[in-house]
């Protein structure tokens, strides 16, 4: 019986909103009110976006987004608004409203009409409600989404309307919820009961907080729908936990990736051929500074820069690791200490060099699309793309080097040249190719990895010294010359740290992570994959 | 001597090149604009650049050479607060003069010294009162773990509770330098913003570490609308090495923005591009306070006819420069300046737009009000009091190393 | 710390056992090295140990000097020391010496300093700093040098001797050592005919006064020796007595000598 | 090849190490003589800028000094000896610190300033004591020595070696360097310990106790020097290069080779806090920087270009890598890394013995004499 | 066939070699025969390339290989067993005999089934790592190694070294029979005179770093030969 009422009145309620649709405006209201967006002041501003949105004309939408993104101009001379986008020292402009090509005009011809956060939030609410009726499922679905966070009921019978037209279920789940949201705040007890009941297992942080609300005395003075609050929020908040775990595990998983790559190369320079490698970081750094450039040469293919990059760095990097390799590092082959002076003194020059070649300021390397944003497993748990792909990017190298090493004929060779250089050579390797290429091939390695950091940190001088020590530790820690033990190494490290951060706070988190290597190591004084054995004395 | 020498003690290696040699640049400009006017008392300025190479120790060295080899008239230099406090005693002792053009975390006035950066009270207060006055309850004060931070963050937390805000409404967390990984940290402040109350974040995370923790605010989804981060250590050249597309509506506290609308400014800026021979480059709150303190000095050096340290010393009081936003700039008998504080948005193309401005200028206060041991210190080096800090309470000057 | 002077010595105690492997075993992955392998030397005795190659003779070494922890099995030396728990330096300390199959030697050290720093004198870090040569070590040393044929190269980079050289360095170090028990694997291998028949003279006069384990596989050696043989094979042992009759054992011809 | 110039001294005719210390105390005597004595306009004057730079590059050298020590002698790389410099600096700094008393900013009668800006109300424990000179003094030795035997006592009783070991004292160095930057550790964060006004109550800026301290670093370095030198020219040298090059084969022989490697490395660590203590005071600062693992790398680097093995080599390493630091910092500003790294390089590839093998390589061009070829089989990497 | 001519040979300031002489024909078993340090591995180092010699030539099939690195040496066909092993500890048994493929050509890239069969061991131990094995099991591995090359040249240093009697008899058998072949100049070098003079087609007895008595087996007086090697 209360169902039926319930729905009658919810059928009702749409209906009415859908008759209350006002008519198209006249064109002279719609250029008065945008023109009015032009204001002195950001409060004047903010009078103009509610009366653009009053009129709910989805022309005004282009505009009000143009806004949003800082592209809405007043062209000084004609005092006519515009939308601007941006090309090369200049602006092409269009007109708001009819989106008609005004040509190219230089920048001080335009005034920018400016926007604050807060008018950037307001314009969020108006844009919204105004993408309710897009033709865009992926824009309903977001503004939606978005009015779950604003909850506001005066949107109600926009939404209301929207949710009767939506033919896509998934849209209209997220309407749902948004509806449930702000029904919940207030009105009829019954269908805020329902509503909340509805809100179970959302696990939206901004649903969370409505519940949350609704569960204190404070705010909600029926102790019925109190209860049911707390109750749902509890519900909702069990789940919320696991996907809490699972999101630390990913974020461990993914610091661990960021080490291994950083250390990957150096487990070849340095585990594999014995050579303490304090250049390491800057072949990191090379491999970085190698996407700066791509990215600079081609300003029209970001997308595909990186892909463009990692066989490049790989070659530049590798390139270099190589002419050290025949200049420095075969001299110092059977004396394995000075190996140390010498690749920290190439370190330095190596700095110098890009500080002298690209100036001593981090270079800005720009995210392509693809690798922006994140994947929303649920409202809960969403993983970063540019650290997924990292993660995936890493275990592909990881297996493709592992599968080198072990299978291929090249890893053979490089392994027994760096046991026995010389019997290696009695033996009919050419040894000296073999060391360049290993070098080469471990310096390449770290080139990649540049690549792929450019995207989490700054490219600049010092990005090589940010990794070199991390990196020396994930590889001594996980059995020197050992690929395996370095990756697990690397993901232990990454893990323990991100299960540690939460309370021990990241500073302590790093003393502490540091304190278990030194500790750990008296227990396994080679690392956790150890050569036993004879095998490991010689 | 037939010259004036200009000492330069700015970091050209190692880790703070990066913020560092602009810096050196900056008065490599300054003092070749000054010898094309025909140089100070009618001499030429000649600049002595050393590299201390962001080794703190190696910056007393180096300003013990400065002054006692090469004998220079004034030093402009350093940036962080443990390289000044290396430089002190050297200055102090061998009685040099010292502009420090950086943002800093306040209580020191030393007598030969004068502070051209902003102190907390011109950068981090205005900027939380503008953040409350848009709305924002909660917040949260994000530092890399070290005493410029700490110190900001000490001052804000008794600031904020002054004025009502409650003990769970103030997240604080610390990092260490140059700390790449902010997975955990974003996410926690997500969660900390998504209590209902609208957020801030109050970043006064230094240098390298910013770059990934904004890319992560950005990767994470987390709009500057949403949860707006307001940052002290954050200028035009930080942002030239990040992708700023996604950090657009992020704030930053000055005094002084590239795209302010001024004459001079943009006087400035074009003759910077032509010094660098780089269109691209940007000019930054630092750049403007070399600017001030150098062209103050030399106010003061013409004024008093001679570069000897006491008389110009005393010249430096009341004088006065335009700021390069306009409005002038004062130097105190506190040895701070009044300057303008300006809160600017980012924007995409890494500028910042300005969205507040303080009326008129701040005096910078060198013992902060709001901590109760400093509180009860002033600095004036003028008479009666002549000294950096003078304890109102007991009426005596202490911490004097002369 | 256990000092030697404290613990039950004397050198030749005729008739009582010196060293006692019961039931030891040994496995790497699985493979059994040592099986259960008992062996007695008694004090004095000199033994020779041949066997296969990997029928676990060095292994044996490893159990005994501390190198390598049994997986079962007591390593019982004078009757009173299991050696099973102890580390290499206190072992060594209790007078047990070896020499390695591959010839070990401090390689950056002349080949004085290498006798110097074997010779048998106080271990201990203070000892270090008041430490002489007496006129009898002094004498001891030269002695060796002498029956080493190393005189020549004493003040020679021990890295830089020949194969052979270093071999009869390392025999040169055990005997100023001067070890109760003398653990001597392969100290023939690389040296001439000649130096063969030296080296057997020169092991049994050192068997007057200490006990020795031999491993070799040079059987004219042996023979030389002239003291009972221990075969062992796949880790056990297969037969002992005197080289005669090991000789003519079936079993051992087959896995060992060889037809 | 240090080997060969270990046995050169043994016999008695260790030029290098004569005219090294003949250098040494000429230096300790001569700079404060021309510093006070000769007249500012001579040109043999030593200006007191002079005078505080030597001062700090004798500590320098003894901090390589111990360096050589445990690395040369006995093969302990340690990436972290830093750490005990910096200890020693600490305590010394500490002490300097309780004596500036009432006479602070905030003029506290017993709290450091940067404890009175963080709101401390009380000393901490571990700060008590450093009023008196003698316990400073004391800590100077204790502390770094402590530490050390601690760590190396759990290092090489579980015989942690070669790289394992040097990339655990360098987590060492690092987790230390973490924890002195914070502010809450009560060691005044990342500024560390500055303002210094006086040390046994003469005034730290006054010529005399500038050139005292400047004696005691040339004595101090004396002593190492020649304890060291005591320490390897007895049996100790040999059995530690007998753990260098095969710690295996010494303990058959009989020497608890981690008990020797714990007291070298202990006794290093002393030696490396003293030299802090006598730095601390010439530069006027402590803070965590020192010790960042970077510059313990650096330590290693100046013992290895200076030519490890033979004690004078870490001194003469130390302080030429230092002055050309110093100078080319001045001279070439912009490029004086290129200079610096390029001779890293050039020394290591053309000079294996580093510059004290320099003399040695001119006199006998032909082939590298006396060096050991490295046999078909190559050393372990880490050794 | 392998010719080595006036070889000056020092280590450091000291002269390991002098003027040393000889060449080993194909089909024939050369030994080099001499006391403790008299230069034997020495030479031989210097012919594979290992140690650089200051004065004479080392020629194979009429090729002056002098200037030649290691490498290349092996890939012309000589093959070395040195002394003391040298297997690559942390490669498997299998991976060490992998080693030698370099020194072949693609499709002959494998390894004989009958090494197998002269080192049974070997087969067992193929996938345990060479430093883990026994020191006579790490010699025959050594032998087997130098065999997978194929070489035209075969150097063996003290073969016989640490291994059991059984199997000194079967490399006996085996060097007869790569004799037999004919296609291979195998030098020798041994202290065990009787397995030396068993096999031997030519003698070369070195004395301080030169020779000082060369010729076939069966000319020279094997008493002269033994007293040579006992001063
Ligand atoms: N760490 C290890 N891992 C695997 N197998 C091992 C290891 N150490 C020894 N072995 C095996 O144990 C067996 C015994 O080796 P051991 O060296 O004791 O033989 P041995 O009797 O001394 O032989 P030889 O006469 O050749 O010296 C050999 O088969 C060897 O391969
Ligand atoms: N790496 C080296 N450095 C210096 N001297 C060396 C080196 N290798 C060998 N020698 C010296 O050269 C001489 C010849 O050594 P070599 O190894 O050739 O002798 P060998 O005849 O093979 O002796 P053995 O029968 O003992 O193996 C020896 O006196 C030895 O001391
Ligand atoms: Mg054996
Ligand atoms: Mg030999």
């Amino acid at each position: 019986m209360n169902f039926i009422r319930t729905f009658l009145a919810g059928l009702l309620v749409v209906l009415a909103a859908a008759m209350a649709t006002p008519a198209p405006v006249s064109a002279g209201e719609l250029e008065d009110r945008v023109k009015a967006l032009d204001a002195k002041n950001f409060a004047g501003k903010g009078k103009a976006i509610e009366a653009l949105e009053a009129l709910a004309d989805p022309a005004a939408l282009p505009v009000l987004r143009a806004m949003q993104e800082g592209l809405l101009f007043r062209e000084k001379a004609t005092k006519r608004i515009v939308i601007g986008v941006k090309a090369a020292r200049s602006f092409e402009i269009f007109d708001a409203l009819s989106g008609e090509a005004l040509g190219v005009v230089k920048k001080r011809k335009l005034k920018k009409i400016s926007v604050n956060n807060r008018l950037r939030g307001r314009l969020r609410l108006a844009i919204g409600a105004l993408a309710l009726t897009s033709g865009d499922a992926a824009a309903r679905s977001s503004a939606a989404k978005a009015l779950v966070k604003d909850a506001d009921p005066t949107i109600l019978p926009a939404l209301d309307r929207a949710l009767a037209r939506e033919q896509e279920v998934e849209v209209a789940a997220v309407m749902g919820v948004a509806r449930a949201a702000i029904q919940a705040k207030g009105g009829e007890k019954s269908a805020r009961l329902a509503a909340i009941s509805a809100l179970e297992g959302v696990l939206d942080r901004e649903v969370m907080v409505v519940l949350g609300t609704l569960s204190q005395a404070a705010n909600e003075p029926d102790a019925e729908i109190r209860a049911l609050a707390t109750e749902t929020l509890a519900a909702t908040e069990a789940s919320g936990r696991y996907y809490g775990m699972l999101e630390t595990l990913f974020f461990g998983v993914s610091l661990g990736s960021v080490l291994l790559l950083a250390a990957i190369g150096l487990a070849i320079t340095f585990g594999v051929m014995g050579v303490i490698n304090m250049a390491h970081g800057e072949m990191i750094m090379l491999g970085a500074y190698t996407t700066y450039v791509i990215q600079q040469v081609f300003p029209g293919a970001i997308e595909y820069s990186l892909a463009i990059a990692v066989p490049v760095a790989f070659l530049v990097s590798g390139a270099v690791g190589v002419v050290l390799e025949r200049s420095v590092i075969r001299f110092l082959y059977g004396r394995p200490l000075e190996t140390l002076l010498a690749t920290f003194g190439i370190s330095l020059v190596l700095q110098q060099a890009v500080r002298s070649i690209f100036s001593p300021l981090n270079r800005s390397v720009i995210t392509p699309d693809w690798m922006s944003g994140a994947l929303e497993v649920n409202a809960a748990l969403s993983l970063t793309y540019n650290r997924l792909t990292i993660i995936i990017f890493t275990f592909v190298l990881l297996l493709m080097i592992a599968a080198l090493l072990r299978y291929s004929s090249f890893g053979l060779r490089m392994r027994a040249v760096t046991q026995n250089r010389a019997m290696a050579s009695a033996m009919g390797i050419r040894t000296n190719w073999v060391d360049a290429l290993t070098f080469g091939f471990g310096s390449g390695i770290a080139g990649i990895a540049g690549v792929a950091l450019s995207q989490l940190t700054n490219v600049g001088p010092n990005l090589g010294q940010q990794y070199i020590v991390d990196s020396f530790m994930v590889v001594v820690f996980g059995g020197v010359g050992n690929i395996w033990g370095t990756t697990l190494g690397a993901m232990t490290l990454g893990i323990a740290n991100k299960v540690m951060e939460p309370w021990s706070g990241a500073v302590l988190g790093k003393i502490l992570i540091l304190v278990f290597i030194i500790l750990f190591i008296q227990k396994r004084p080679s690392g956790m994959f150890a050569l036993k054995g004879r095998a490991a004395e010689n | 001597a037939d010259t004036i020498k200009v000492g330069v003690l700015h970091s050209l290696s190692g880790t703070m090149a990066i913020s560092e040699t602009t810096l050196k640049d900056t008065v490599l400009m300054l003092v070749e604009e000054q010898n094309k006017k025909g140089g100070v008392l009618g001499k030429k300025l000649e600049a002595v650049v050393v590299d201390p190479a962001s080794d703190w120790p190696l910056f007393a060295e180096k300003a013990r050479e400065l002054l006692e080899v090469h004998k220079v008239d004034v030093v402009f230099g350093n940036w962080t607060s443990v390289s000044r406090k290396s430089v002190l005693p050297v200055i102090e002792e061998l009685n040099g003069l010292l502009f420090y053009p950086v943002q800093y975390e306040g209580e020191e006035s030393s007598k030969n010294v004068f502070y051209t950066g902003a102190a907390p009270n011109q950068q981090a207060i205005p900027a939380v009162d503008y953040l409350m006055d848009q709305g924002i309850q909660r917040w949260v004060l994000a530092g890399t773990d070290y005493v410029y931070p700490r110190t900001t963050n000490k001052i804000l937390e008794s600031y904020l509770k002054t004025k009502g805000v409650a003990a769970e409404d103030i997240m604080i967390n610390y990092t260490p330098f140059g700390h790449s990984d902010w997975q955990t940290i974003v996410s926690d402040i997500k969660s900390f913003g998504a209590a209902g109350k609208k957020t801030a974040v109050v970043s006064t995370i230094n240098g390298d570490a910013n770059v990934p923790f904004y890319k992560e605010l950005g990767n994470q989804g987390i709009k500057a609308e949403d949860i707006p981060v307001v940052a002290f250590s954050v200028g035009e050249e930080e942002l030239s090495g990040i992708d700023t597309a996604p950090l657009v509506g992020h704030l930053a506290a000055w005094n002084y923005f590239m795209s302010a609308d001024a004459e001079v400014n943009e006087d400035f800026i074009a003759k910077w591009h032509a010094f660098i021979k780089d269109e691209k480059r940007v000019t930054n709150d630092p750049m403007e306070a070399h600017y001030i303190g150098f062209n103050m000095w030399v106010k003061a050096v013409e004024k008093s006819g001679t570069t000897d340290v006491d008389t110009v010393r005393s010249a430096m009081y009341g004088i006065t420069y335009p700021n390069l936003t306009g409005g002038v700039a004062v130097m105190n008998t506190n040895h701070h300046l009044t300057k303008p504080v300006l809160i600017g948005e980012i924007q995409s193309d890494g500028q910042f737009e300005t969205v507040w401005q303080t009326p008129g200028g701040v005096i910078g206060d060198a013992w902060t009000d709001f901590l109760p041991d400093s509180a009860r210190i002033v600095a004036d080096w003028t008479a009666p009091i002549t000294c950096g800090n003078f304890n109102i309470d007991t009426g005596k000057c202490s911490g004097q190393n002369y | 710390m256990i000092d030697p002077s404290e613990t039950p010595s004397g050198k030749l105690v005729p008739g009582k056992s010196i060293l006692v492997l019961d039931n030891v075993s040994v496995s790497f992955d699985g493979f059994k090295a040592l099986n259960a392998l008992s062996f007695v030397v008694m004090s004095g005795e000199m033994r020779a140990v041949i066997g296969p190659n990997g029928a676990g003779k060095t292994t044996m070494m490893d159990v005994i000097t501390g190198k390598t922890r049994p997986d079962q099995g007591k390593v019982i030396f004078r009757d009173y020391h299991d050696l099973t728990r102890l580390d290499e330096p206190r072992i060594a300390n209790l007078g047990i010496g070896r020499k390695f199959q591959k010839p070990t030697v401090f390689e950056a050290l002349t080949v004085l300093d290498n006798l110097w720093m074997a010779l048998k004198a106080n271990r201990r870090i203070r000892a270090m700093f008041t430490f002489t040569l007496s006129s009898a070590n002094r004498a001891r040393i030269e002695e060796v040098l002498e029956v080493t044929g190393l005189t020549a190269l004493r003040d020679d980079l021990a890295g830089g001797l020949s194969h052979g050289q270093k071999q009869w360095l390392e025999i040169g170090m055990l005997l100023v050592q001067d070890p109760d028990l003398l653990l001597v694997d392969e100290p023939v291998a690389g040296m001439t005919d000649a130096e063969t028949e030296a080296t057997a003279t020169l092991l049994r006069t050192i068997a007057k006064s200490h006990s020795v384990v031999v491993v070799e596989h040079d059987m004219e050696f042996v023979r030389a020796l002239d003291v009972p043989v221990t075969v062992l094979h796949e880790g056990s042992v297969l037969a002992d007595g005197s080289l005669d009759t090991v000789q003519r054992n079936e079993a051992v011809i087959e896995v060992y000598l060889g037809r | 090849m240090s080997a060969t110039n270990i046995s050169l001294r043994l016999l008695g005719n260790d030029t290098g190490a004569r005219v090294f210390l003949a250098a040494i105390i000429a230096l300790t005597v001569l700079v404060p003589i021309l510093n006070v004595a000769v007249p500012p306009d001579s040109p043999f004057h030593v200006p007191t800028y002079a005078v505080s730079l030597f001062g700090k590059y004798l500590c320098f050298a003894l901090l390589a000094l111990s360096v050589d020590l445990i690395w040369g002698f006995c093969g302990i790389l340690s990436l972290g000896h830093g750490a005990f410099f910096a200890i020693g600096g600490y305590a010394i700094g500490m002490y300097m610190m309780r004596e500036i008393g009432p006479r602070g900013v905030y003029g506290h009668p017993e709290l450091p300033d940067f404890m009175v800006f963080l709101n401390w109300t009380e000393l901490p424990w571990f700060w008590l004591g450093f009023d008196m000179f003698w316990f400073a003094a004391a800590m100077v030795v204790v502390a770094p020595g402590l530490l050390a035997f601690v760590f190396g006592w759990l290092a090489f009783r579980s015989r942690v070696s070669g790289v394992y070991f040097s990339i655990i004292s360098q987590a060492m160095t690092y987790a230390l360097m973490l924890a002195f930057f914070r502010n809450d550790m009560g060691f005044g964060g990342n500024n560390g310990l500055t303002d210094f006004k006086d040390i046994l109550g003469f005034n730290l800026q006054a010529n005399a106790t500038r050139i005292t301290l400047f004696v005691f670093s040339g004595v101090a370095l004396i002593g190492a020097f020649a304890l060291c030198r005591f320490i390897v020219a007895s049996k100790m040298g040999r059995v530690l290069i007998a753990i260098r090059d095969a710690e295996a084969r010494a303990r058959f022989v009989g020497y608890r080779t981690d008990m020797y490697k714990l007291f070298v490395f202990s006794v290093s660590a002393v030696l490396a806090g003293i030299a802090g203590a006598l730095y601390v005071p010439q530069v006027g600062i402590i803070n965590p920087g020192e010790f960042s693992p970077l510059k313990s790398i650096e330590i290693v680097v100046w013992v290895a270009l200076g030519g490890r093995g033979t004690l004078y080599g870490a001194v003469l390493g130390a302080i030429s890598v230092n002055a050309l630091k110093s100078y080319f910092t001045a001279l070439a500003p912009e490029i004086w890394l290129f200079l610096l790294g390029g001779l890293f390089v050039l020394v290591t590839v053309a000079l294996p013995r580093g510059l004290v093998g320099l003399r040695g390589q001119l006199a006998r061009r032909r082939a590298n004499s006396g060096a050991l070829k490295p046999k078909l089989a190559e050393r372990d990497p880490a050794s | 066939m392998l010719t080595v001519e006036n070889v000056d040979l020092y280590y450091g300031a000291s002269q390991a070699v002098r003027d040393v002489g000889f060449s080993a024909k194909t089909g024939e078993v050369t030994c080099i025969l001499g006391r403790n340090g008299v230069g034997k591995t020495s030479i031989l180092r210097a012919v594979m390339g290992i140690e650089r010699i200051e004065r004479g030539r080392v020629v194979l099939d009429g090729d002056d290989i002098t200037r030649r690195p290691t490498y290349d040496r092996a890939r012309a066909g000589i093959a070395y067993v040195p002394q003391g092993r040298d297997i690559f500890a942390r490669l498997t048994v299998e991976e060490n005999l992998q080693t030698g493929f370099d020194t072949l050509k693609r499709g002959d890239r494998a390894v004989p089934e009958q090494l197998f069969e002269y080192f049974p061991v070997l087969r067992d131990m193929r996938a345990r790592r060479g430093g883990d094995l026994s020191g006579g099991q790490q010699q025959q591995l050594a032998i087997a190694r130098a065999l997978v090359t194929r070489p035209k040249v075969l150097l063996l240093d003290e073969p016989t070294e640490g291994i059991q009697p059984s199997i000194i008899k079967l490399i006996q058998r085996v060097i007869e029979t790569l004799r037999e072949k004919g296609d291979m100049a195998v030098v020798l070098v041994e202290q065990y005179f009787d397995f030396a003079h068993a096999l031997a087609d030519r003698i070369v007895v070195m004395d301080r770093g030169a020779v000082i008595l060369e010729g076939a087996r069966d000319e020279l007086d094997e008493a002269d030969v033994r007293r040579h090697l006992t001063i």
